[in-house]
Formats: structure tokens, C-alpha cells, sequence
């Protein structure tokens, strides 16, 4: 399986702070991958750091193969990386359709306006957000503000998607459509990272998880693993927790 | 020796800039709003002073509070009746609102006072200090006291008093402070009334250096500009050190270039710090 | 919409029209002499122009007094019309022209200073209207070979010749001069002019150097003329600067022999601003309360327009008031010895010139600037300003040194 | 895509007798109107300009007067080199705008107050250089143009229609830029950079081209303008009211639209010409009056604004203000507003 986006040894400093360590791994088209980590983990800086906001301090980013440090941010977006940010971030006196309009037709290389405007009617449909197309996106819900988040994402026609915290905020049914959403997009074979700290809502979304501890990878493989690794529990529960968990496994 | 005393003359200047741009700076700091009132401001506590002197006798360093404190009064009426209405709205909008009243406030004087120029000649003069043959004028001594002073007096305001701490908290980040139950909308309005004091103080010691006018605001204006550009934001040991900077700039421009491009180079330089360092030399980052 | 945008344009015309209206129709019947006159009523300039209005409004009084001017066999009152350009100049070109062509004004007085008048000017010669320039004295204003501009002001170097001369032999020990000017046109000009006189009569230029408009401070400018050690200090600029440069001076004990300073010495406002420092401080001027000008205007002499002027205004006539009054003289005698309004008749009578007038007598030069009369110099003596030259209007002597 | 008014027909109307009113003013106006109609269209022009970065990209520039200034020395210079005017106009515009590319792409990154301070700056900076110029640019004497080889009318007409062009042009191309990609990335710019940068803006870029834009039409205004009035000086050509008015037209007309800024500048100028005259003395508070109510009660402008819930939101207050004006020249103004309002409201 060849791999659209492959991290080589990426760190990034602030000041002393190292917030990124050594990170490498690498993307297969179409997968769907968590990545999970306690509050402060890293997980924001990785995708800041891939969408170059943050550039790393070190080591190599390719994207289908070709390194992509040292590229603007816009650029990565037009070259198909996309993201959702945990604030959603409308631009709030547009109408939705002109929200989603924007991510095609600055991103997706689409060249009119006309065209952008109905490649965006589509992402609303399939997000379900068509009833409020001619609405000022101020005026959305939160639910619906980031469920246009994702549509503006798709409409940029990425190939690598970054979910930060796309459930945040969101009641349980909510979260569940939003699920079902991502797996929809991934079966249209586009890569998504989907950043949570909760375990539970990746695990069943999820192909793969990778575990971020203290900028570190410290764990990444399929969901059953993970949920087993001890440096996992130790990273969420602290040593004492972990330290019963094993005894718990040994004896049975 | 002649670079010497043109030292010197930088210094005071920069001691006398200061005290016209450190209301400015708070201002600025904490509501996040330029206050093209201060020139005015500063006018307004200057003519309060001649009056007082040339009618009353009084001394315009005694009637330094009574200035100040009348202009905070307007100061607080502005803010809390006016200003606060587009408080966290654009630059834009704050800017021309200021803009707007200060042409107001301007024309107010300008109908009340005309436009002739007025100078406070204090009996006897404060005169001259002399060190060998480098000549220190008083009055321009005490503008550098009064703006350490008022910068110091702010200082500790801020650090010691419930009100102060306040201050810093809701300039720091005005929405926690809300959450810890600060009343921001009342801290802002202290503070530009605040703001407004120090400009009164300093117009006080205005009107026995420069022949005061409604048409002298826009100078002084420009100057706390500058300074606080230089000096950095809301940082008040920046208010001190970008008036030096700015006086040194423009005393030794006139050395060098000589007096018509004095203001230039003191520009050129703002224009450049801007690009490289756009919160100023010792700015807090962060107010955009 | 449509009738929001009707409603404007029509109160727009209106409020367009209306002084056209009311004036025009007065026009037609020639009723009266009009004249024109953008004033700086707010602004930088206003001091200025609220005294060369009080000296227009004097003479219109003391014409409409008289019964008006005469034109031919009748007479007729005067009406001047006033704008405010707000100190800015290119809204008194405006004013200018919208006097001519709205307004209908048969003569026109033109805004303050020289560049302004430079400016105002052109719309003058555009139409045609004889142009009475009472406040512009740089040459750089009559250079353009118009035939409407006539000033009361002679040139720059009418002040500075005399006052180099009053200097050469009243304090011979005088063999360095240090010049400052303002960036400014008619402070500019007149600096370079000191600069010459100062030259041709082997007085050292140590010190030759401009200030910006609008600047806060002149410590190290006066540092380095206090290093250049001249005897004699020379600060053109009005009169904010002045009060600040002459404290600055104070402020570093500078004392030359002879400290000369254009223009505003010769205001009161600068005597109480300054108080003990405006002692000995010299000045030129065009024209003083002092003046002993006997004339044929409706004013008689100088003395008496002194005298009328106290009595309305409570206060002593400066320059600008007088010449205020004196565009006003002059436009009558002219008139009345064109025997019409008839514009090319009274341009034809004002630059035939030999006006007696009590701001001097009056005649121009082919510019059309005056080249008829001795401008005064001034020297503060104790609080008050005392005339030192010409010999005919002398009231004090040649004090040297500052105290 | 935004709150203009040119979807509505009315609109389309309205704006078009608006524009062919200015067509034809000249047959109907003498020379005095005619020179206010050039200095309403001179303001129109740099309204429109200022909308480009101003209204557009939301950023508060005050370059206005620097370009204006750079241009009516440029053009003046260039003209008493013996250049014929149109070129002379066209060249000036040519280097403003090569000046606000450089100038733009140094300052752009500057956000809020410090980009107004930049922007503010230049003007000065530029007003002294060309100060000490004097060689070139007569300094603090200012600076003349031999008068115009032309008769008295055909002078006014023929500046009358350059001021138009300019004008137009500045239109034109804001209607364009309105319906372009440029125009649309500069409006998500506006509303929120950091979104603007992630769906793929390049803001430099984009923010550049505003500010490129909003220089070029100024700078030939200001050429026509040295022409026209055939003297300028540094005080005057880089004046600040020259980068404030048209900020405050454009926020009368309101920010972002197309036909906003000229409204404004029509207004503006209509105050300008029957107000204030009225006031002598106190005309620049009635202007600071006047911006106060603005952004207190209209801060995004006629077009962007339901005109009758602002009204009815502030009616006292507004009646009491209108009430200390005085009734002048016939017209209760409380009325007018109200009956104008209701006009509107009915239209849409």
C-alpha cells in the first residue's frame, strides 16, 4: 500500500519545550487513522506541523512522495492537504454555499465562481447542510457550523484530511452521524487523521490509532493492540493504574 | 561638548515626549483603542492651567491633580457613555470614533479659546541648571520627573491596588477576567479616565514650555505615536525609553542632517521597527 | 431608493443655489460694489484671518459710513462676501472661483499668505478679476506675469535690506549672522533674503538652516548656532514658532548682540507670551501703529485709522489689521478714479498706482507687488514695540544685547 | 455573495440615473458646481480605492494621502517637464503603483493598529522627503503648473470629465473585482485570515493586489488634481484628511459594496457644501458630529444596513440629535430622514 503522507524523524521545538520528538510514520491512501493522546500529547502541533502553520524544526514531511517542508500553508492546502481545526472557523457574513464555495475554488483549482458555488452544492448534500445553503454562517448551530467545517474541507477535493477534534462538543447521536460522515469520506479514498483524545470514539472509527505521549509516538498499530499496550494505559491512567493492569493480566 | 549637551537636549526632550505619550500608552495597552483624544486632552489641562494661573495665581505644578482629575472626570464620561458602545469592534471603528470626537472636542476649543497662543511665563522663571558649560532648563527637568513619576505612581497603581491588579488582568486577557468577575466595561472606563488624568498632568507642564493652542493637539498626538511604537505597548518602562529614543533620534537628526529631517529619521526609524519588531522594544506581544 | 436619491440631488441644487440666488439678483441691479474674500476663519491660519477681517469690516463700516464708494456720478455701498477655506488652500481656490462665477463679485481680496494667494491667483487671472493680495510678500508670488495681482506688501527684501543696513551701523561689531528658517514658503523666502543682504555687506554666514512645519523643539538646532558663536541671530517663521524658538534661546542662555525675528514680534500675543525675553528682540514690518502717513483714503492718516480702529476693537491696530483695511482703501481710490466698476478701467487705475494711502503710499511694480514705501523696523523696548527706522517715524533707539 | 444592494432591480435603477446624472451634469452646471462635481468625483475615486483594501480586505490603511501626494508630485514634476497631462496622469498612476507593491508587500504583514500606524507613516515620511527635495519639488514653496492653454469653461469641462474617467475606471474595476476570484478571496480575508489561509489564499498575495488597487486611481487623482488647481504643497498634498474622508465616505456608504463609497462621497460632499458652510466656525465639530452618529449608529453604512430597524432602534435618541441641529434652509431634517427612509423601505 503506498503511503500519501510519510513523517521522517519530525520534531519541533518551542523554545526548550520539545513538543514534537522524533516522530515517523507514514499514511496509506484511503486509511482512516486516530490519533490519540492525553491533553498536551501533540496532536495539534503534528497537524500544524504537517500543514506547515508550525513548521518542524526538523526531519523530513512527504507527501506522495515529494517533501513538502518549506511550502506555505496555502500551498499545502492546495496541494491537497486539508484540515478541520477544534474552533471552527467560518468566515461568518458569507452564506454557507459561499463558505464551502471558497474551499473549492481557492484549494480544489476550480476557476470560476459559478463552478465553485454548485462543486459546493454537492459537499452540502452530502453533508446534509443543502437546507441551509443561503444562510450567513454566523447564524448556523454548532453542530452544523462543524459539520460545514468538513464540508468546506471536502470541497478543497483533498487527499489528506485532518480531523482535530471534529466531535468535540457534539451529543452522542450528533457524534454518530458525524461517524458515519468520515467513513463515507474515506471510502471515497481520502486519507483521514483523526485527532481525539477520547479512545472510545476513535476505536470504532478506526483502522489504526497511533498514541502520542509527551510529543513522543509511543504506540501505533490496530485498535486490539492498542487498547492492550501498557505504555497506552500508563500514558491515560498513570504508572500505579497500569501497574495493577498488568497484575490483572498476568494472573488471569 | 557640543555632542554632549545635544545628549542632553535629546534627553529631556525624550524625558518631555514621555510625559505627553504615557496616558497614550495605557490607553492603548489595556482598551486596545488609539486615543486621538490625548493631543486635546493634553491642550484641554494645558489652557486649565493658564487659566488657573494667570486668573488664580495658582502654580501650574500645584494645579497639577486638579487638572488631572477634571479630565479624568471627562475622561470616565467619554468612555462609559461613548467609547464603550465599540469596545472589541474593528481598529477602524474605534479609530474614526475617536477621530470623530476628538474633531469635537477640538472645535469646542477652538470657539471657547480662539486660536491665539498662550504661554504660562512663571514669576520668577524656573531657569537654568548649569554643569560647566552644559545648560540644563528646569522646567524641562521636572517634565522628565513628572513622567517618571507618573509612570512610577502607574506602576505601582497597577501592581498594589485591587483596581490596578484589575487592570492588568483585563488587559491580559480581558475574558478570563470577565469569568473572575472583573466588571471589564468599568475597568475600561478607569482606565481611559486614567489615561486622561496624565494627559491633564502632563498639559499642566505643557503651558509654561510651549505656547499652547487648539492647534497644537495634532503635535502633541503625533509624538505619544511615536513613542509608543518605539517604546512598545502598554509597557510603561516603554513609554520612558521610546521618549528618549525619540528625542535622541531627533536631536541628533538635527546634529547630523540638520533640523528639517529631524522628524524624518525619527519616522524612518518608527517604519523600520514596525517591520521588525511591530510590538515595539519592550512590548508585550499580542496586541493587535 | 429612487426617491431617496431624488430628495438629495434636489436639496442638494438647492442648497447649491440659494446663495447664487440671493446674491446674484443684487448683482444685476448693481446695487453695490462687491468684493470677495476667502478668509482662513478656522484652522492654523485663523488667528490671521480673524484680523484681516476685522480690518476689512473696518472699512466697509467706515465706507457705508461715507455713503459708499463713488463710482462716476453716483455712490455705491460696499459688500464684501466671506468664506471660510479653512487654512486649507485648495478649498480657497475653490472659494475663489466660486466668488467669481456664483457669487458674481466684481473685485476680489485674496486668501492669507503667499501660497495660498499664489494658488487663489491663477483663478483671478482666469477671470479676470483685479486680485487686491493684502498679506503676500515673496517675489516667488508675482513671478508669473499676471495682470490682475496687486499687493500692499513689498518684497521680502524690503524688510531684510534695511534691517542689514540698521545692524551695519548700529553694531558694527557684528560680523556673524546665524539664520533659521520655517519650510515654509514666505519664512523660507524671506530667510534666503536675510542670507543675501546679510552676504553683500560682509556680514559671515556661520548658521543657515530650516526647520520643519509643526516641530516640537529647537534645542539642538539653537545648540549648534550657540556653537557656531554668531553676534547676530535671524528666526523667520510665525508665531508659534517664534515664542517657542525665543524661549528655546533663553533656555540656553544664547545672547546675541541682535536677535531679529519675522513675523511676530510686532504682535502683542507674542509679548505676553514671551514676557521678559521679548525684550530688545527686533523685527520688520510692513506697517505700525507708529506710521505718520497723512493719505487721501477716507481714513485721512494714519493716526486717525489707529485712532477709529482702537475705538471698535479695544486694541491696537497690528500689520494685518491695517492692511486688511488698506486693500479696502486702495480698491476705492481706484475705483473712484476709474469712475467705474468696470474691471479693466480699475486694474488700468491700480497699476497707474500713486495712492496715498494710510498704510503709505501705494504704487507696484510691473508684478504687482508695492514698491512704494519704507517698511518699519520694530524693536520690543520694555513690554512695548518701539519704532527704530524709518528716521520720520522714529520712536526709540538701536538697543544691542539681550537681557 | 454579499449584502449588496445590486441584486435588487430598483437598485440597478437608482445606480444607473445616479451614473448618467454625472454624465450630463456638466450641461446644466456652471463652472462652480462644476468644480464641486470634479472634487465630489475626485472623493469618489478615493473612496473607491480605499474600499479595495479597506472595505474589501478589512484593512484599516491610511496610505491614501501618500499615494495621493507621491501622485500629484509625480504627475506635476512630470508635467512641468513638458509632458502632456493625460500621459503625465497615467505615469504618475504607473509609479504609485509600482510604490504601494513595494511598500505593500513590507507592511501587509503588519494586523490592526499596526498597519494603520504603517500605513499613516508614509505619508509622512513621504511629505518630508519632498520637503527637502526643494531642488525638485520647490520644498516648502510648493509647487506651480503653468496655467492651462485653454478657455475658462472648456478648462472646467475637460478636468470635469478627466476626474469622471478616473472616477469610472476606479467603478469599474470595483465591479469587476466583485465578481472575480480576487474579490471573493479578499472578502474571506476580511471576515477571518487564518480560514482564508487554510482553504488555500495566498493573503500576501491577495492582500497586495488590494492594496496595489487602492493606490493606482488615487495616485492619478491626485495628478489631475496638481493639474487642476496648478499648485500643491507638501502640507497639503499629503494632508491626513486626505486618507481620513475617504474612510468615513466609504463607512457612510458602507464598506464592501460597490456603489457604497460613491454615495458617500455624494453625501459627504453635499454636507460639506450646505451644512457646514452654514456653521462657519463649528463645521469641524459637525463633521466629528456626524462620524460619531456614524459609527454609533450606522458603523457598516447605508448599503449594508436596513436603514428603518436602525431608525426605529434609536428613534429617540436620533429625533433629539436631529433637533439640535437648526432647521436650515427650510428643511426639517427629522422629517427628511424619516420620509427618505420610508422611500427605501418600501423600494426593498
Amino acid at each position: 500500500m503506498s503511503a500519501i503522507l510519510e513523517l521522517r524523524d519530525v520534531s519541533r521545538n518551542f523554545g526548550g519545550l520539545r513538543a514534537l520528538d522524533g516522530i515517523s510514520m507514514s499514511f496509506g491512501i484511503g486509511e482512516v487513522i486516530g490519533i490519540i493522546g492525553p491533553n498536551g500529547a501533540g496532536k495539534t502541533t503534528l497537524v500544524n506541523v504537517i500543514t506547515a502553520v508550525t513548521p518542524a524544526s526538523s526531519g523530513d514531511i512527504l507527501f506522495n512522495g515529494n517533501p513538502i517542508q518549506g511550502l506555505t500553508p496555502d500551498r499545502i492546502a492546495q496541494i491537497g492537504i486539508a484540515r478541520t481545526s477544534q474552533i471552527v472557523q467560518p468566515f461568518p457574513r458569507l452564506t454557507v454555499l459561499d463558505n464551502v464555495a471558497a474551499g473549492a475554488l481557492f484549494a480544489a483549482g476550480v476557476n470560476t465562481i459559478a463552478d465553485a458555488r454548485s462543486s459546493a452544492m454537492e459537499q452540502l448534500e452530502f453533508t446534509g447542510l443543502a437546507r441551509v445553503a443561503h444562510k450567513l454562517a454566523a447564524t448556523l448551530s454548532l453542530a452544523d457550523r462543524k459539520r460545514l467545517e468538513l464540508a468546506k474541507s471536502l470541497a478543497m477535493k483533498p487527499k489528506l484530511l485532518m480531523l482535530d477534534e471534529v466531535n468535540a462538543g457534539l451529543n452522542a447521536s450528533e457524534i454518530d452521524a458525524a461517524l458515519d460522515l468520515i467513513r463515507a469520506i474515506a471510502a471515497s479514498g481520502v486519507t483521514i487523521l483523526l485527532i481525539e483524545h477520547l479512545m472510545k470514539v476513535v476505536l470504532n472509527a478506526c483502522s489504526r490509532i497511533a498514541v502520542l505521549h509527551q510529543g513522543r509516538l509511543i504506540a501505533d498499530g490496530i485498535p486490539e493492540a492498542i487498547v492492550g499496550d501498557a505504555k497506552v494505559i500508563e500514558a491515560y491512567l498513570g504508572r500505579k493504574f497500569a501497574a495493577r493492569q498488568r497484575k490483572v493480566m498476568e494472573t488471569s | 561638548m557640543l555632542s554632549l549637551q545635544i545628549l542632553i537636549n535629546g534627553i529631556l526632550l525624550g524625558g518631555l515626549y514621555s510625559c505627553i505619550a504615557v496616558g497614550f500608552s495605557l490607553v492603548w495597552g489595556v482598551l486596545n483603542i488609539i486615543n486621538i483624544l490625548h493631543g486635546s486632552m493634553i491642550v484641554l489641562g494645558a489652557y486649565a492651567a493658564f487659566f488657573a494661573y494667570s486668573q488664580l495665581g495658582i502654580h501650574p505644578f500645584a494645579f497639577i491633580p486638579i487638572a488631572g482629575l477634571s479630565l479624568f472626570i471627562l475622561g470616565y464620561g467619554l468612555q462609559a457613555k461613548i467609547i464603550n458602545r465599540v469596545m472589541g469592534a474593528p481598529v477602524l471603528i474605534t479609530l474614526t470614533l475617536t477621530f470623530g470626537l476628538n474633531l469635537i472636542l477640538d472645535n469646542m476649543m477652538m470657539v471657547a479659546f480662539k486660536a491665539d497662543y498662550r504661554k504660562i511665563i512663571l514669576d520668577p522663571p524656573l531657569g537654568l541648571l548649569e554643569l560647566g558649560s552644559l545648560l540644563i532648563p528646569i522646567d524641562r527637568l521636572y517634565a522628565m520627573v513628572l513622567a517618571l513619576g507618573l509612570v512610577g505612581c502607574l506602576y505601582a497603581i497597577l501592581r498594589a491596588t485591587q483596581i490596578g491588579r484589575a487592570i492588568v488582568a483585563v488587559r491580559m486577557d480581558r475574558d478570563a477576567a470577565a469569568l473572575m468577575g472583573v466588571k471589564v466595561k468599568q475597568i475600561y472606563a478607569v482606565t481611559f479616565a486614567t489615561g486622561a488624568f496624565m494627559a491633564g498632568a502632563a498639559g499642566c507642564l505643557m503651558s509654561v514650555i510651549f505656547p499652547i493652542s487648539p492647534l497644537t493637539s495634532n503635535a502633541f498626538l503625533g509624538k505619544a505615536f511615536v513613542v509608543c511604537v518605539l517604546g512598545g505597548l502598554g509597557s510603561m518602562p516603554g513609554v520612558i525609553l521610546g521618549g528618549i529614543l525619540l528625542g535622541l533620534l531627533e536631536s541628533f537628526g538635527t546634529l547630523w542632517l540638520g533640523p528639517d529631517f529631524s522628524t524624518t529619521i525619527a519616522f524612518v526609524v518608527l517604519l523600520t521597527l514596525l517591520m521588525f519588531r511591530p510590538t515595539g522594544l519592550l512590548g508585550k506581544r499580542g496586541f493587535e | 431608493m429612487r426617491t431617496q436619491i431624488k430628495n438629495l440631488l434636489r436639496h442638494a441644487l438647492q442648497g447649491l443655489m440659494l446663495t447664487t440666488a440671493v446674491v446674484s439678483t443684487s448683482v444685476i441691479a448693481q446695487e453695490s460694489v462687491l468684493v470677495g474674500a476667502p478668509l482662513p476663519l478656522t484652522g492654523p491660519l485663523s488667528p490671521e484671518g480673524t484680523k484681516l477681517q476685522r480690518g476689512y469690516d473696518l472699512w466697509v463700516e467706515e465706507v457705508n459710513k461715507a455713503g459708499g464708494i463713488a463710482v462716476g456720478n453716483k455712490k455705491l455701498p460696499v459688500k464684501i462676501i466671506y468664506y471660510d477655506y479653512q487654512s486649507n488652500t485648495p478649498k480657497a481656490v475653490q472659494l475663489a472661483e466660486k466668488l467669481v462665477i456664483d457669487d458674481k463679485v466684481n473685485f476680489l481680496f485674496s486668501p492669507f499668505g503667499s501660497g495660498a494667494t499664489k494658488a487663489a491667483s491663477a483663478v483671478s487671472e482666469k477671470y479676470g478679476v483685479p486680485t487686491l493680495a493684502p498679506t503676500a510678500s515673496s517675489v516667488e508670488v508675482y513671478d508669473r506675469g499676471y495682470k490682475n495681482l496687486f499687493g500692499t506688501f513689498t518684497p521680502n527684501d524690503s524688510l531684510t535690506e534695511p534691517l542689514a543696513d540698521l545692524v551695519k551701523s548700529g553694531a558694527p561689531e557684528v560680523k556673524r549672522v546665524a539664520i533659521l528658517s520655517r519650510n515654509d514658503l514666505y519664512p523660507l523666502a524671506l530667510g534666503q533674503d536675510f542670507e543675501k543682504s546679510a552676504k553683500k555687506r560682509g556680514i559671515e554666514v556661520v548658521y543657515f538652516d530650516k526647520y520643519p512645519i509643526g516641530a516640537l523643539d529647537h534645542a539642538s538646532a539653537i545648540t549648534q548656532i550657540r556653537s557656531s558663536k554668531p553676534d547676530w541671530i535671524v528666526v523667520t517663521g510665525y508665531i508659534n514658532d517664534l515664542i517657542l524658538i525665543r524661549k528655546q534661546l533663553g533656555d540656553q542662555k544664547v545672547r546675541p548682540v541682535v536677535l531679529t525675528m519675522i513675523n511676530g514680534p510686532v504682535y502683542q500675543e507674542f509679548i505676553d507670551a514671551t514676557g521678559p525675553l521679548s525684550n530688545n528682540v527686533t523685527t520688520a514690518t510692513w506697517w505700525h501703529p507708529a506710521a505718520r502717513y497723512t493719505s487721501q483714503d477716507l481714513f485721512k492718516s494714519s493716526e486717525n485709522y489707529t485712532k477709529l480702529f482702537k475705538a471698535k476693537y479695544k486694541d491696537d491696530p497690528d500689520f494685518t489689521n491695517a492692511t486688511g483695511s488698506a486693500v479696502g482703501v486702495l480698491l476705492q481710490l481706484a475705483i473712484e478714479r476709474a469712475g467705474s466698476l468696470d474691471r479693466d478701467k480699475v486694474r488700468a487705475s491700480l497699476a497707474a498706482g500713486n495712492f496715498k494711502t494710510f498704510f503709505g503710499p501705494l504704487s507696484f511694480s510691473p508684478e504687482g507687488y508695492a514698491n512704494s514705501y519704507i517698511p518699519p523696523i520694530i524693536q520690543v523696548q520694555n513690554g512695548r514695540s518701539a519704532v527704530l527706522y524709518p528716521k520720520a517715524i522714529k520712536s526709540g533707539d538701536f538697543r544691542l544685547g539681550l537681557d | 455573495m454579499n449584502a449588496l444592494f445590486c441584486s435588487k432591480p430598483a437598485h440597478i435603477v437608482v445606480a444607473v440615473l445616479f451614473l448618467l446624472a454625472f454624465l450630463f451634469f456638466p450641461w446644466v452646471a456652471n463652472n462652480y458646481l462644476l468644480r464641486i462635481g470634479t472634487t465630489m468625483l475626485m472623493y469618489s475615486a478615493l473612496a473607491l480605492s480605499w474600499n479595495f483594501i479597506g472595505g474589501f480586505a478589512g484593512y484599516p490603511s491610511f496610505a491614501t494621502a501618500a499615494f495621493f501626494g507621491l501622485g500629484a508630485y509625480v504627475g506635476g514634476i512630470l508635467q512641468n517637464k513638458g509632458i502632456p497631462a493625460p500621459l503625465a496622469w497615467l505615469l504618475a498612476g504607473l509609479l504609485v503603483t509600482i510604490f504601494a507593491v513595494v511598500i505593500g508587500r513590507i507592511i501587509l504583514h503588519l494586523k490592526g493598529h499596526y498597519f494603520a500606524i504603517a500605513s499613516l507613516v508614509i505619508g509622512d515620511v513621504l511629505r518630508e522627503i519632498i520637503n527637502g527635495m526643494t531642488s525638485l519639488t520647490g520644498g516648502g514653496m510648493g509647487l506651480n503648473l503653468a496655467a492651462q492653454k485653454m478657455g475658462v469653461t472648456e478648462q472646467a469641462q475637460f478636468f470635469y470629465f478627466s476626474m469622471l474617467t478616473v472616477a469610472g475606471l476606479a467603478l469599474v474595476t470595483t465591479v469587476l473585482l466583485d465578481r472575480s476570484r480576487l474579490g471573493f478571496g479578499l472578502r474571506c480575508i476580511e471576515q477571518n485570515e487564518d480560514a482564508a489561509v487554510r482553504i488555500g489564499i495566498n493573503t500576501d498575495r491577495f492582500k497586495t493586489a488590494a492594496f496595489m488597487l487602492s493606490s493606482t486611481f488615487v495616485g492619478m487623482a491626485g495628478a489631475v488634481y496638481v493639474s487642476w488647481t496648478g499648485y500643491i504643497d507638501p502640507g497639503e498634498a499629503f494632508e491626513v484628511l486626505i486618507s481620513v474622508k475617504p474612510i468615513v465616505m466609504t463607512l457612510l456608504g458602507g464598506a464592501g459594496t460597490i456603489l457604497g463609497p460613491v454615495y458617500g462621497a455624494f453625501l459627504f460632499l453635499l454636507l460639506e457644501e450646505t451644512v457646514w458652510r452654514n456653521f462657519l466656525n463649528i463645521h469641524s465639530g459637525i463633521l466629528g458630529l456626524l462620524v460619531v452618529l456614524l459609527i454609533l449608529f450606522l458603523p457598516r453604512g447605508i448599503l449594508n444596513t436596513n436603514l428603518w430597524s436602525v431608525v426605529e432602534a434609536h428613534a429617540r435618541v436620533l429625533r433629539t440629535y436631529f433637533r439640535l441641529l437648526p432647521r436650515f434652509q427650510g428643511i426639517n431634517l427629522w422629517a427628511w430622514v424619516v420620509r427618505i427612509i420610508r422611500n427605501i423601505r418600501h423600494q426593498s
